[in-house]
């Protein structure tokens, strides 16, 4: 959005913050329904199968799609010939780069949905086919004829960054550094933060340790590959059905890249088999409506398994240095670090984020970091749960860990002595508000499972992590029915339960109980732009959508029993979920229940509603500590995971059933990071392990149950208290499995995954470093 | 394609005999069905063995048992003579893939496919189990270990299939088990595998032995160096050293996505010794029920 | 008149430079202000960026007012998971 | 491409269909049933999430051709609730919150039950390594266990 540059004196808003913005302690100290564990309002069709997943739409006439994808991972596409498979019986279209106009607002995203002058990555999107039937397209697909002029590849960040490695694109020239490169490289970008003068720092200190790190990229592994029906009318009125954590920014990408009105484009959500991130994007929609457009039926395309692995978008692999200073008595006197990260064949992985996060634990005078966002070829990356975060926090967790060994101080003590805490400067640059790192610092040295007794190989490990977390564009509609339910309508898809916490802050706010209100996810057409589910906003931004609309329809509430009592609207109040004089002087009247107000609705004005309508400010940050305890078998280098313990800040817990499920999830995720998901790529730039049988996510056999510390530091820009808790749990277990694997096996380990072979390895060098 | 269901294994021999094209079994369907959804195979003729009695029938003879090829694993693990007699085949049958995957896959399935970390064969190796092939010609008896040759490639000849497996009769002192390492739990192909088939006399002396190794050559292999280290002592630590060692010396691995040639060669002493102290185990445990199954 | 920080991308977009003085009374007037300042850095204002005013990270909120003496910083916009 | 004609019941019910040779009995199920509620997550046995009985047998539908059910009884994730009764796994997942997107929660159902059929009293480690091949990347499993030991004892009458 451009900005009016001659609008200099616009209205300055009076308030800072609006009144619900702010955190109402009194109220929080009285919740009836909040921080309660009802059943999921979409639960019952979960567990029965009705629930309609992204492949489960079916449309009349509805046409298979099929995408064809490069064997190769750089190549130039010299021609396309796809006459034989357009004439082949039962092929309704194919789609190529020719069938998308150039976008330059969208110009990587058409690029990676739809290969333009090169393939970019092993599995890059070349042409599309709509058939009859599957096997009609399979066939299809083998007809079209690719020129290909086969180009040297590179997958590793580092090899990436050398001098003589193929370059992906021309127009790459590295900014952030000084002078500007004159040639284009694959480092698209180098960033730097912090502040205080860290030469100075590591002077003061008394021990100083660096090392470097790398990890492997991951996954995010939702269960439910990508799948979409589109449907585009001869008129252009079209309908898209995907799984999505954002229908709103589908819409708007995908009439971009079509070239059609945003309001011609109507996308529902349908339920999503889980995204972390991965699904904040658009990979084969526009090819669906782009196909559906040229065969005027209805298109479906899932993705296989294999297609999600290649042609999905994983997370950065990265290559990162640390070094941190410490005084005997434990005072962190400097924190450098560099942080290379690559993200697949275009701009934009998240190393930035990587080193905003890097030292955000602490308060530190003296911090630096430096982001480099590399290219290679592999599979554009999306974001994945706190992007950015786990792997730079990995790193410095594990010197922090080292330090306080060298120093003979506990890890926990050595935390809280540098602990980022309110009024503190982050390491990123603006002063923390309130936050409560130490208050689960304090919880994990409390926690029974800091002090229990190890066994032989075994080793205890702990980390701390954080996320930023934010609010957004917002909106969401609240209806009270005639029989006294009410329906509330938001725009940011369900991952994880937030429909039960959407209901269970209207009832509130409403004052009825749970059952009386439902939630549903609204489609583009029915509600304003919403952002997407991500950055653990939605409890935070549409939960405040919610209570917001709900205080309005309680307005209106109030104000028609006044009209019923012919008092002023004033002098009515909204209590237990009637309407009541505020008082003796207002008169003498039984109040007037939600349900008695909505019987009568039609005759005291007509329907009753709410609605909120904002960009969702004050998201308050959100830190976590994991305890976790590692068996290693000296032998194998197998690792076992014997015991895990989150502690996170949740601000409030709404839900507190799917907070804790949110920490479970991301220490699961976070496991799998730390010792067996990788993307393994050959020599010859393919991916070797695109498929859940090699990709070795965590099962249910590999993990113990998985303790969970609620820690409640009320955010003051939430009226509940929320903060954000979807991401923060992904952060601290890479470094606390580390730290906790490095102690059982009597070694540092500086490489993810800590997959057996590179456990066993680094035991036995140092047994022949020892000799 | 075409598919087809006989009822005798004579017919289902005659069915690929006479395909021109591409024709394969169909058992448990967990490796075929994979390849063929991911284009690998795209065969011509599907025969599907599981509606022929003699092969979907576990049957005792001789004092051991005769497993039909179409035999999903599950069954056999729920079979209690013969978890009793070779619980380490029956530990390795019981590795291949998730509990729904056992519902269907079998041993002669995983035998036939050729993998070398077929999770099932070096437990059949150390058993000596003995396979029934019909084909053209009549049926032949040939010991496991002969069956595959290389991935994808076996000895059978066109028109042959396997109709079941014998698993023989043991003395009153033996035991066999079979591990295997793999990085999670679970759900996982063997990074190397073995099994061990120990048999002792009455002074608890190792009479008979035999170690079967998978996942680290081109197929699985009988280890003879192995079972030599192991026949003549009472399974001390001093043999199970040198059994270590000849696993690993008749380890021809190579690097791959779930291992290396370092990692999987020592490994594989590590676990041929951990295995023979499990058979050990069994075989005294075994001998002291009497011989029971 | 309001002290604002770049960091990160946009330290480095902007030249270098890390710090800027603009008189604003908003997010808006501000975003105006560092662009007249360093034309450079529009390309970066277009694609979005995060403005944290005391502590608060504010991603579109034009007339969202900075209060005198505020500590505000032009971070990367924030992305998440 | 000449289809199959088969025979089957599912559900109790029985059913006719025709189909291709390559088609699993998931793409039958999902595309020629409209039986939504098995999800291919993979199409190679290592999800779960389409988890099906055959003759009473825990299998993956995607790892057995749509022809092979001819004579058989399949039994689906459609068919385990009794009406609006849930069975004691469905309801202790929803009372556990044991989900969170919901996508392998068919699958584990299907699975869960099919472990109490055949040991009421099973252990943690072992309903861990029964559902071992029931891929779930939302919940780090922790709830979804305790659901089916708690649906363990209420069928057990505890």
């Amino acid at each position: 959005m451009a900005r009016n540059p001659d609008a200099d004196n616009a209205p300055v808003k009076k308030e800072i913050e609006s009144p619900t913005s702010k955190y109402d302690a009194e109220k929080a100290s009285s919740f009836k329904v909040v921080g309660s564990r009802p059943a999921r309002p979409d639960g019952m069709d979960k567990v029965t199968g009705r629930a309609r997943f992204g492949a489960d739409m079916v449309m009349p006439g509805q046409l298979v799609g099929l995408i064809l994808r490069s064997p190769h991972p750089h190549a130039v596409i010299k021609s396309i010939d796809s006459s034989e498979a357009e004439a082949l019986s039962g092929v309704k279209a194919v789609v190529t780069r020719d069938d998308f106009a150039p976008n330059d607002d969208h110009a990587d995203v058409l690029y990676n949905i739809m290969a333009r002058e090169k393939a970019l990555y092993e599995g890059h999107a070349v042409a599309a086919v709509a058939a009859t039937s599957r096997p009609v397209a399979r066939k299809a697909l083998k007809l079209i004829k690719i020129d290909y002029d086969i180009l040297p590849h590179v997958t590793d960040v580092d090899e990436a960054m050398s001098p003589n490695a193929p370059v992906l694109h021309d127009d790459i020239i590295t900014k952030g550094v000084n002078p500007a490169p004159t040639k284009p490289s694959n480092v698209v970008a180098r960033s730097e933060f912090g502040h205080g003068d860290i030469d100075a720092g590591f002077a003061q200190a008394d021990e100083i340790i660096e090392r470097s790190f790398k990890t492997a990229a991951t996954h995010q592994g939702y269960i439910e590959p990508h799948a979409c029906v589109a449907n585009v009318g001869a008129d252009g009125m079209s309908e898209l059905w995907c799984c999505t954590q954002g229908h709103f920014h589908v819409r708007q990408v995908c009439a971009s890249l079509l070239g059609i009105d945003v309001s011609r484009l109507r996308v529902t959500a349908s339920e999503i088999g889980g995204g972390f991130g991965g699904k904040t994007t658009v990979f084969i929609e526009p090819v669906a409506l782009a196909l559906s457009r040229k065969a005027g039926r209805p298109v479906k395309i899932a993705m296989t398994r294999d297609e999600v692995f290649k042609a999905s978008g994983p997370t950065a692999s990265s290559s990162m240095n640390v070094k941190i200073g410490v005084t005997k008595d434990g005072r962190i006197t400097a924190g450098y670090g560099e942080f290379r990260y690559q993200g697949g064949a275009f701009a934009g992985a998240p190393a930035d984020f990587g080193a905003m996060s890097a030292f955000a634990c602490y308060a530190l005078d003296n911090v630096k970091t430096e982001a480099y966002d590399v290219v290679t070829n592999r599979p554009k990356g999306a974001a994945y749960r706190a992007p950015g975060a786990p792997m730079s926090v990995y790193a410095v967790e594990s010197v922090v860990d080292e330090l306080a060994a060298r120093i003979g101080m506990d890890p926990i003590d050595l935390r809280l002595k540098n602990a980022a805490k309110e009024g503190a400067r982050s390491s990123y640059g603006p002063k923390f508000g309130s936050c409560g790192l130490v208050e689960t610092l304090e919880a994990a040295k409390a926690h029974p499972h800091y002090s229990a007794s190890l066994g032989p190989n075994q080793g205890r490990g702990i980390a701390s992590g954080f996320w930023f977390n934010f609010g957004g564009e917002t909106c969401s509609n609240l209806n009270i029915n005639a029989d006294g339910t009410v329906t509330i309508a938001v725009g940011t898809p369900d991952i994880g339960g937030s429909r039960a916490s959407m209901c269970i802050m209207a009832a509130e706010e409403l004052g009825i109980p749970y059952d009386k209100v439902r939630a549903i996810v609204a489609d583009t057409s029915a509600l304003g732009y919403n952002d997407t589910t991500e950055g653990s906003r939605v409890t935070f931004s549409s939960g405040m959508a919610v209570i917001k609309a709900s205080q309005q329809a309680v307005t209106e509430m109030c104000k028609r029993a006044a009209m019923m009592w012919d008092i002023p609207a004033e002098a009515v109040t909204w209590e237990d979920g009637c309407a009541k004089p505020s008082g003796p002087n207002a008169g003498d009247f039984e109040p007037l229940s939600l349900a008695e107000i909505a019987a009568t609705a039609g005759k005291t004005g007509g329907p009753i509603a709410g609605h909120h309508e904002y960009n969702a400010d004050g998201a308050g940050v959100s830190f976590g500590t994991h305890i976790v305890d590692t068996e290693v078998d000296p032998e194998t280098g197998k690792v076992d995971i014997i015991r895990y313990t989150v502690i996170q800040d949740a601000g409030k817990a709404i839900h507190p059933d799917y907070v804790e499920g949110q920490f479970q999830g991301g220490a699961a995720q976070g496991i799998g990071w730390a010792l067996n998901e990788e993307y393994i790529y050959g020599d010859d730039g393919k991916l070797q392990n695109a498929g859940f049988l090699d990709y070795r996510m965590p099962v249910a056999s590999d993990l113990p149950m998985i303790d969970t510390v609620i820690v409640e530091v009320p955010n003051p820009g939430h009226p509940y208290g929320v903060r954000g808790v979807g991401e923060t749990g992904i952060v601290p277990p890479l470094a606390a499995i580390a730290n906790g694997v490095s102690a059982a096996a009597g070694v540092r380990m500086t490489e993810l995954p800590m997959s057996p072979p590179r456990v066993l390895k680094a035991i036995d060098d140092a047994k022949v470093a020892a000799e | 394609m075409r598919y087809e269901s006989p009822q005798t294994v004579e017919a289902a021999a005659a069915l690929l005999a006479g395909e021109e094209g591409l024709a394969r079994v169909l058992a448990g369907g967990t490796d075929l069905l994979v390849q063929m959804r991911s284009g690998m195979v795209e065969p011509d003729l599907i025969v599907d063995v599981k509606n022929i009695p003699s092969m979907t029938s576990i049957v005792e003879e001789n004092g051991g048992y005769r497993i039909g090829a179409a035999v999903p694993s599950a069954e056999m693990n729920e079979h209690k003579g013969l978890c009793a007699l070779w619980p380490g085949v029956m530990e390795g049958a019981d590795l291949i893939g998730s509990t729904q995957v056992q519902g269907r896959a079998t041993m002669i399935g995983n035998l036939c496919n050729c993998g070398p970390a077929a999770d099932s064969v070096p437990g059949m190796v150390a058993a000596n189990a003995i396979a029934t092939i019909v084909g053209p010609n009549g049926r032949r008896d040939v010991p496991v270990i002969d069956i595959p040759v290389a991935p994808g490639k076996s000895t059978l000849t066109k028109g042959e299939l396997v109709e079941s497996v014998f698993l023989p009769a043991r003395p009153k002192r033996a035991g066999d088990a079979y591990l295997r390492f793999i990085p999670r739990t679970e759900m996982d192909i063997a990074v190397v595998g073995v099994g061990v088939s120990l048999e002792l006399d009455g002074d608890g002396v190792c009479t008979h032995a035999r170690v079967g190794l998978g996942a680290v050559a081109i197929k699985v292999l009988l280890v003879e160096d192995a079972a030599k280290a192991l026949i003549g002592t009472k399974v001390d630590d001093a043999a199970l050293e040198k059994v270590a060692a000849a696993t690993s010396a008749a380890c021809k691995p190579i690097d791959d996505k779930r291992g290396t040639i370092e990692f999987r060669t020592k490994v594989a002493g590590v676990l041929a010794t951990r295995a023979a102290k499990i058979a050990l185990e069994r075989a005294n445990a075994r001998a002291s029920n009497g011989g029971e199954k | 008149m309001v002290q604002v920080t770049l960091s990160g991308t946009i330290q480095q977009a902007a030249g270098g430079i890390s710090s800027l003085e603009i008189e604003a009374k908003n997010i808006r007037q501000l975003l105006n202000g560092v662009e007249k300042q360093c034309p450079d850095l529009k390309p970066e204002l277009e694609k979005g960026i995060a403005v944290a005013i005391n502590g608060t990270i504010y991603r579109d909120d034009w007339f969202q007012p900075i209060p005198e003496d505020s500590e505000v910083f032009l971070i990367p916009r924030l992305a998440g998971g | 491409m000449s289809g199959i004609h088969v025979s089957t019941k599912i559900n109790g019910d029985a059913v006719e269909y025709v189909c291709d040779v390559e088609e699993t009995l998931l793409d039958v199920l999902r595309d020629k049933l409209g039986m939504t509620g098995s999800k291919e997550g993979c199409a190679s046995g290592d999800c779960g999430a389409c988890s099906v009985t055959v003759d009473g047998r825990l299998t993956c539908s995607c790892l057995m051709l749509g022809a092979e059910a001819q004579g058989r009884e399949i039994g689906t994730i459609e068919g385990i609730a009794k009406g609006t009764e849930l069975h004691p796994v469905q309801q202790k997942i929803l009372d556990n919150a044991a989900l969170q997107c919901g996508v392998c929660t068919p699958g584990f159902v299907v699975a869960a039950k099919a472990l109490l059929e055949k040991k009421p009293d099973p252990t943690e480690t072992e309903v861990r390594y029964w559902l071992a091949g029931n891929l779930c990347r939302c919940t780090g499993y922790d709830k979804i266990i305790r659901a089916v030991m708690d649906a363990a004892a209420e069928m057990r009458g505890n």
